[in-house]
């Protein structure tokens, strides 16, 4: 473990600058953190979290996949794909680490998505604990999140006045080797400490007790029908806030745009909630809001782990609860249709 | 997808000359969706045609372009052609690269890489034009005149020998129009009178005719074949079907000062009045402007001495509403106001005067009965200056007179110096012209007398001013085949004034929605193909409101215009324009933004029932188009939200299409 | 110098386009100097037209024209004749090289045949 | 290298009774202006929805110009007085995002005025060539 | 901050679903904390009695949530609307989104919505709860050590600062006093842009509308977006897509939502509240209301039942498009 005064973190974020595009939460005009490249007179956030979850570094909104042009029958492909480039993402809670094993379970099983998969590979993860969680915070619902020592190639703990950090994989190791003349060799009593802290919070949490237990896999028949579903839903506007601010959605649309000089390939984030999500040559395959609004919670609290050993499609990272315009959240819908809280 | 194919025309030079015809057809044939393209010389002509449906049938095409003139030009002529070959004539898009293209562009590379572009435009639109099918609509078998000159009456009578009834709208107390005022008529100097009152009869005496005189159109609604139009029947206080125009009254009313309008303000008419002796109708008409009686409740004299009992003093303006299936517009012309020519001195000496003032001096029924004598004093006199041009042909900017030839002013010229010098041979007649025009049967032959038989001095020049002194006119002007200035002693002075058109002619034109020229007259469907139709279906044209006539022209214009009504009104049906609004109800939110700017009331809605998810049902109100009362403007598709009422022929995704297709 | 550059800048510096001209003499038959006038108005304007700039340069009636501009006011087609009138005496003047007058200058120049309006217009033409 | 000379694009949303009709007319007398200009024929300028002008934009047009008949002349009777309001209100508002007012015009043209349309496009080609190419609503994906 | 308190609208809603006037509420039902309170369609006197809710956080507006609910709903449902709402509701059945009858209207007064934005700005993270004390929100945070009070004015969110009305335009009846139109403050913020710069304005938007994630949280929260079928959901609009892929797309999206809406936009603020991205996007729509106010006179949507919206509308004399610009240089 090492450690550097919370005063020299600007140099270790120079440092890093140097070789890679560090990316970690600034505040913005409006005081509202968002992941943004990193450069001198940029300062880290103290916030919680962004709105915009880490996924968009490794699964962006709009990507470009091909170009192609027609001229009379002929066709013409050209690949346009940018090789990524290295790059450390850092800050991340422990909520949207984990969310990366959720997306790598869809993204990186065959067929695996050369786009996700290269950015993963050039992509450093630091981690950060959670000092402060917020109120909407669940993380602690799902299994193997733990806010005071999150995961990640490097994991990092930030106290009054230093910045800890332990690595955790060989791009880790290499992360810590870059900075390591900027840093210094420590024991791991101050982080103990924090992490205590940490553990002292997660306690009050207003939703610690929220519980998963009563979903997984296999209870598709249990809450498919259940007639909660229609007041639950009754209200929802049909937007996309709730699955674009969410780190583990990861529908897309591909879509193509004619440029005039050819055509562009992209892909899109798609949202459940959207009325011509999954629009197929028949037509809609879900009509209603409602039949939308359950198959996002469906899925992340029941399609999701089916498929994936057990693991839940919510990180409890609160991102839906705080941004919903109506309010309506998987928190509620699991304490409506998901029968008792965990005593 | 479309089979289109693409012809290219070369309209001679007038096209090839600035575009490389056959690198246009070349870069088009690889367009999504062209199977087929060619050039050629005249793509109009019946071999140009040909090769069109011939390339239809052969290459099985689903839609063309022709890249030619203007779509205004022959767009209809193509349509045809694509229906004569099998085609829906919808199918057919034209790319303009004639007046958009080879004419306003000099440099050939310029002109191709446009000309290409548009076709490319027109392409994008056609792959995207779906076969459109017209609607139909009644047509109410009568038209309506608006205007009772000789346009006017040739036209109604035409119209009413084919035996449709037709109704004139004057707003004089009689019809007859500017020629009533005439004298002569040149080039064979028969008496206007004689020729046009027994016209007058029959239009009075056709039982398929009926005369609204004193009125005046309030307003018009509807569309070709199914006008509704408002007719103000002014109050003339005098019960029309029951004066027999006697003129007892005329004779005895005492308030005999006013302006008498028909002798152009040159003698005067009592408050009730007849304005000449073969008016039609032949009934009195009262002048609340003069009448005591009608100002002041003090007189009633002509009520007293009229036996028949028709004066009616509270009598009132009437609207009389009625449907048409066609109008004529005949609402002929005036002589421009002199009041800015200074250097004529028209507002300072009375004896300068405008050729229609001359007209009635000259007129047996005029003010002077038909003697020439001075406005002023009553004397012979003895030179007369003839100004011709005056306020026609002027600069575009000129804020006195008009850019065009009035074209009547050369001819009627000549037969005033004529009948003058034939009347009173001791009289000195000059006319001063720019040039005399005088293109028509048996014109030039009658100028040549003027000047040969009756010595008439015609002096290439210009009269530059007029200066009254003492009793006569000093007139300053130029010769300009001998060089000098010359200096006249005139006792009168006659001012060939430009003619415009009548003042009524824009309000009617707005009512109408009839398109007009900066000079106010009347525009033609096509110049010279179709030059008595408005480009409003189902507005014709007649007479000087389209453009200055002599008589003989007018009368053919209006039998033209006639044949053109009975043409229409001969329908039983008539064929609307495809091109209509259209309302997917799908997307349809029913919330009246389309019906609000719908300047037609073409749109209605109803409550409709959809099928929802689930096997339910929901009940909308959605908007529907009646096609024969759209006029496919398509406002209605930009005040729509949603995107749900669109417009055929011109749809979102075709004007997209060509904007991309522009862009590129 | 070159005939038609001359004819180029008359048209240029006046503005003027004698190709609306449609030489119909109102300009000649309103002008209060024709009697004194080689070439009268109608004509300059046909003749700087035709390029036929010398024998105007070279009359001395250039000077009889009053710049009264009854020929400007009266033209139904804006022509603007004066306005060619003074152009083609800036050209003399150019020609001559003489594009700058002072005030003082001006005495000499004046004899009684010379129009008070052309001293005006010449004095604000070239004292700026 | 020769540096490609600059040329505005140019889409002109002509009404096909007036404007339309204004532009054949400047055609008729040869009256020259820009290839650049590129019209599109609508049967009124009430046609012009406010998504073809962002259209053109994005598709690489530098300036959008609508023209049509004169007020009172239209030959719907009101379609232009729409197109003046929604046009007065659009405009606004691209001025209010800070994109050039110049880019965009609406023209009154009328049939017989050929000439007064030769010159609005001759003005606006200018005007529009003066401010560059349109950066601030370009859609790169469409400028290769 | 409220004067009327949720004993009394229970006890209203009750009374009216057990005489039989209405068969359903449509109201604000209580969240897991003390803000997120969430729209809800009530069926019963019990479910109001258990859930109903109503403090400073009841922003939503549910005018827009009648166009669907009177369709599935038999008989009556009853709707609380604020002042604000009630002009939402106007414009709606101004363009017959929804059957009248159906509809029980109540009118509530309202003294402004407070901001959870802005109450965190000074309280910062963990909030537990709020009580409500008339004057001040007593906040309660996992970090403070005791619950701090913020002024209710504090943080009142931006659209009830600058409220336009606290006057009911629509109800069938009455709970409270009724207010009086305001003259609010609104448009200063879109006057402090117009006095920018161009580039400014420029930088001001890019910067905004480029956090733009196209949630459409923006459109489906707005009372006057009841399309059936929105154009950007369309894919035969050319305009559709779910995802703003470049600036040119945030800015479309914007411009065009505010057009569709321009005349029809009674300035309810719900697009600005839904936004994750806390873009001012009510400020595109007061620019438009701005405008109409001057080009063509006073106009508030809304205000009554079938008024005709300035933008389909016109006189002979409006001013031209051009002479939009040299009124703006006049004043600048």
């Amino acid at each position: 473990m090492r450690k550097c005064s919370l005063d020299s973190i600007n140099k270790i974020f120079g440092k890093i600058a140097e070789t890679n595009k560090l990316y970690l939460p600034v505040d913005g005009s409006d005081g509202v953190a968002v992941y943004t490249k990193w450069e001198e007179g940029k300062e880290w956030s103290n916030a919680l979290n962004t709105v915009r979850s880490p996924k968009d570094f490794f699964f962006p909104q709009v990507e470009n996949l091909m170009e192609f042009k027609t001229s009379g029958k002929n066709i013409e492909l050209t690949d346009i794909r940018e090789e990524a480039e290295d790059f450390v993402i850092f800050g991340v809670r422990a909520c949207d680490v984990r969310s990366f094993d959720i997306l790598d379970r869809v993204f990186l099983t065959d067929p695996v998505d050369s786009f996700y998969a290269s950015r993963r590979e050039h992509g450093v993860i630091v981690s950060v604990a959670c000092s402060k969680p917020s109120e909407t915070c669940f993380c602690q619902t799902f299994d193997n999140i733990d806010a005071t020592n999150p995961l990640g190639d490097v994991t990092a703990w930030k106290t009054e006045d230093s910045v800890y950090f332990k690595a955790n994989t060989e791009k880790g190791e290499a992360f810590m080797k870059k900075i390591e003349s900027l840093t210094e060799e420590c024991d791991d009593t101050a982080v103990a400490a924090e992490k205590d802290k940490i553990a002292a919070i997660m306690k009050k949490l207003p939703l610690k007790d929220l519980s998963a237990d009563a979903f997984g896999g296999g209870k598709t028949d249990t809450f498919f029908n259940v007639p909660e579903w229609d007041e639950l839903s009754a209200t929802c506007l049909g937007c996309g806030t709730c699955t674009f601010v969410c780190p583990t959605c990861q529908c897309y649309d591909i879509k193509d745009f004619n440029t005039g000089n050819g055509v562009i390939r992209y892909r899109c984030w798609d949202s459940c909630m959207y009325s011509e999500f999954t629009k197929m040559a028949h037509g809609n395959n879900r009509l209603s809001q409602k039949e939308r609004f359950r198959q996002r919670f469906m899925h992340k609290l029941v399609y999701y782990p089916e498929n994936n050993e057990g693991i839940f499609g919510c990180v409890g990272c609160g991102r839906c609860l705080a941004k919903c315009p109506i309010s309506m959240n998987i928190v509620k819908v699991m304490k409506k249709i998901g029968g008792k809280v965990n005593e | 997808m479309q089979r289109v194919g693409v012809f290219v025309c070369w309209c001679g030079s007038n096209i090839a000359g600035t575009v490389d015809v056959a690198a246009v057809a070349e870069a088009l044939k690889n367009e999504p969706g062209v199977v087929f393209s060619t050039d050629y010389q005249y793509m109009c002509s019946q071999a140009g045609q040909d090769i069109i449906k011939n390339a239809i049938a052969e290459h099985n095409l689903t839609g063309i372009v022709v890249c030619s003139c203007s779509p205004r030009m022959h767009e209809a002529t193509f349509r045809k052609t694509a229906a004569a070959a099998g085609l829906n004539p919808y199918m057919v898009e034209i790319a303009n690269i004639r007046e958009q293209c080879s004419w306003v562009h000099k440099d050939m590379t310029t002109g191709t890489e446009k000309a290409i572009i548009l076709g490319k435009a027109a392409v994008a639109k056609v792959n995207l034009n779906t076969p459109l099918t017209p609607g139909e609509s009644p047509v109410t078998k009568r038209a309506l005149v608006i205007g009772g000159g000789i346009a006017g009456i040739q036209t109604a009578l035409d119209i009413a020998d084919a035996g449709f009834p037709v109704d004139i709208v004057e707003t004089k107390p009689t019809i007859g129009g500017k020629m009533a005022q005439l004298d002569k008529t040149f080039p064979t100097l028969d008496c206007a009178a004689c020729i046009l009152t027994p016209k007058m009869v029959d239009v009075a005496q056709n039982e398929k005719i009926r005369i609204f005189s004193y009125s005046e159109v309030e307003e018009v609604g509807g569309f070709v074949g199914n006008f509704d139009v408002k007719i103000k029947k002014k109050a003339r206080y005098v019960k029309e079907d029951i004066c027999t125009g006697c003129g007892a009254c005329v004779d005895k009313c005492p308030m005999k000062k006013n302006p008498n309008e028909f002798n152009l303000g040159m003698d005067n008419r009592p408050a009730i009045y007849i304005p000449f002796a073969q008016a039609v109708p032949k009934v009195a008409t009262i002048d609340p402007n003069a009448c005591n009686m009608l100002k002041n409740g003090k007189c009633g004299l002509c009520a007293r001495v009229c036996a028949a009992g028709a004066i009616d003093y509270t009598q009132k303006d009437e609207i009389i509403e009625e449907k048409y299936g066609a109008i004529v517009v005949a609402t002929g012309f005036n002589p421009i106001s002199m009041e800015k020519f200074d250097e004529f001195a028209y507002n300072q000496s009375k004896d300068v005067i405008t050729s229609l003032e001359f007209e009635r001096l000259t007129n047996a029924a005029g003010p002077t009965a038909g003697h020439l004598e001075r406005p002023s004093d009553g004397k012979s006199p003895k030179t007369i200056v003839f100004v011709q041009c005056v306020g026609s042909r002027c600069d575009a900017c000129s804020e006195k007179g008009k850019e065009y030839c009035s074209k009547i002013c050369c001819m009627y010229t000549a037969k005033h110096a004529m009948l003058t010098r034939d009347k009173y041979p001791d009289t000195d007649v000059y006319v001063f012209y720019i040039d005399v025009r005088t293109p028509g049967k048996n014109f030039d032959e009658f100028y040549r007398r003027a000047v040969e038989e009756f010595g008439v001095k015609y002096i290439k020049g210009m009269v530059g001013k007029v200066t009254p002194e003492g009793d006569k006119l000093k007139v300053q002007a130029s010769d300009l085949l001998s060089n000098k200035q010359l200096h006249i002693d005139a006792d009168l002075v006659v001012l060939a004034a430009a003619i415009e058109p009548d003042k009524s002619a824009r309000p009617l034109a707005t009512m109408l929605t009839a398109s007009m020229d900066t000079n106010d007259f009347f525009t033609e469907a096509h110049p010279k193909l179709r030059p008595v139709e408005s480009p409003t279906a189902g507005v014709f044209l007649s007479g000087a409101c389209q453009g200055p006539k002599d008589i003989p022209e007018t009368v053919s214009q209006a039998g033209a215009a006639a044949s053109k009504v009975i043409g229409l009104l001969a329908k039983d049906k008539l064929t609307g324009n495809p091109c209509v609004a259209h309302s997917n109800e799908l997307m349809c939110n029913g919330c009246s933004s389309c019906e609000r700017v719908c300047p037609y009331g073409a749109i209605t809605y109803e409550d409709k029932e959809f099928r929802m998810p689930n096997r339910t049902t929901k009940i909308r109100r959605v908007a529907s188009v009646n096609p024969a009362v759209c006029q496919g403007c398509g406002a209605c598709t930009v005040a729509c939200p949603s995107g749900a009422m669109d417009l055929k022929g011109f749809a979102n995704s075709q004007i997209i299409a060509e904007v991309d297709a522009i862009c590129k | 110098m070159n005939k038609n550059f001359i004819q180029e800048e008359i048209l240029r510096s006046s503005g003027v386009n004698p190709k609306k001209c449609m030489k119909c003499g109102k300009c000649s038959a309103t002008c209060p100097a024709y009697d004194e006038m080689e070439y009268h108005p109608h004509q300059f304007v046909s003749m700087v037209e035709n390029g036929d700039i010398e024998p105007l340069m070279n009359s001395k009636s250039l000077y009889r024209c009053l710049s009264c501009f009854a020929c400007i006011d009266r033209c139904p087609r804006s022509v603007q004749p004066a306005k060619l009138v003074e152009a083609v005496r800036l050209a003399v003047v150019r020609q001559q090289g003489k594009n700058h007058l002072t005030a003082n200058d001006i005495p000499e120049l004046i004899d009684d045949e010379t129009p008070q309006q052309l001293l005006v217009s010449a004095f604000r033409k070239y004292t700026k | 290298m020769q540096v490609k000379e600059y040329k505005p694009l140019i889409v002109a949303f002509c009404c096909n009774w007036c404007s339309y009709a204004g532009a054949d007319l400047a055609g008729n007398n040869r009256l020259n202006y820009p290839a650049d200009v590129k019209i599109i024929r609508v049967p009124c300028s009430c046609r012009v929805n406010p998504m073809f002008i962002l259209r053109a934009f994005q598709r690489g047009a530098d300036g959008v110009i609508i023209c049509g008949c004169h007020p009172g002349d239209c030959h719907y009777t009101s379609g232009n007085y729409y197109t003046r309001r929604r046009m007065a209100a659009l405009f606004s508002m691209l001025d209010f995002l800070g994109i050039e007012k110049e880019r965009t015009r609406v023209e009154w043209v009328s049939a017989a005025e050929g000439a007064k349309f030769a010159a609005t496009m001759n003005e606006f080609a200018q005007t529009v060539a003066s401010l560059g190419e349109n950066k601030r609503l370009e859609d790169l994906r469409c400028k290769k | 901050m409220q004067k009327i308190t949720r004993d009394q609208l229970v006890e209203k809603a009750v009374a009216l679903l057990s005489d039989g006037t209405v068969s359903a509420v449509l109201g604000w039902s209580r969240g897991e904390f003390d803000y997120d309170i969430t729209p809800a369609v009530f069926k019963s006197a019990e479910e109001v009695k258990e859930n109903f809710v109503w403090n400073d956080f009841c922003g939503a507006n549910f005018s827009k949530y009648l166009v669907a609910q009177t369709g599935k709903v038999e008989g009556k449902i009853l709707v609380f609307l604020k002042p604000c709402d009630t002009y939402s509701f106007n414009q709606l059945l101004t363009e017959h989104r929804f059957d009248r009858e159906k509809v029980y209207a109540v009118g509530i007064p309202c003294e402004g919505m407070a901001d959870i934005a802005k109450v965190r700005e000074i309280v910062g993270d963990g909030i537990v709860s709020i009580e409500d004390d008339g004057e001040s929100l007593k906040v309660s945070t996992l970090y403070a050590d005791a619950p701090v009070l913020v002024g209710a004015k504090d943080v009142m969110a931006e659209r009830c600062v600058n409220c336009k009305s606290k006057k009911h335009v629509a109800f069938d009846e009455l709970m409270g006093e009724d207010g009086e139109v305001i003259e609010s403050a609104r448009f200063d913020e879109v006057a402090r842009l117009e006095a920018m710069t161009p580039d400014e304005r420029f930088l001001f938007w890019q910067n905004e509308l480029s956090r733009c994630i196209r949630c459409n949280a923006c459109r489906d929260a707005c009372p006057a977006c009841t399309c059936e079928k929105c154009v950007f959901d369309n894919p035969d609009s050319a305009v559709e897509n779910k995802a703003p892929a470049n600036s040119f797309e945030e800015k479309m999206f914007h411009i065009i939502r505010a057009f569709h809406v321009a005349g029809r936009c009674t300035d309810c603020g719900e697009c600005s509240r839904v936004c994750p991205q806390n873009i001012p996007l009510h400020l595109l729509n007061r620019k438009f209301i701005k405008d109409i106010n001057e080009f063509y006179g006073e106009y508030q949507a809304g205000a009554e039942v079938g008024s005709r919206a300035p933008l389909v509308d016109y006189t002979t004399e409006d001013l031209e498009p051009g002479e939009v610009f040299e009124r703006g240089d006049q004043d600048a």
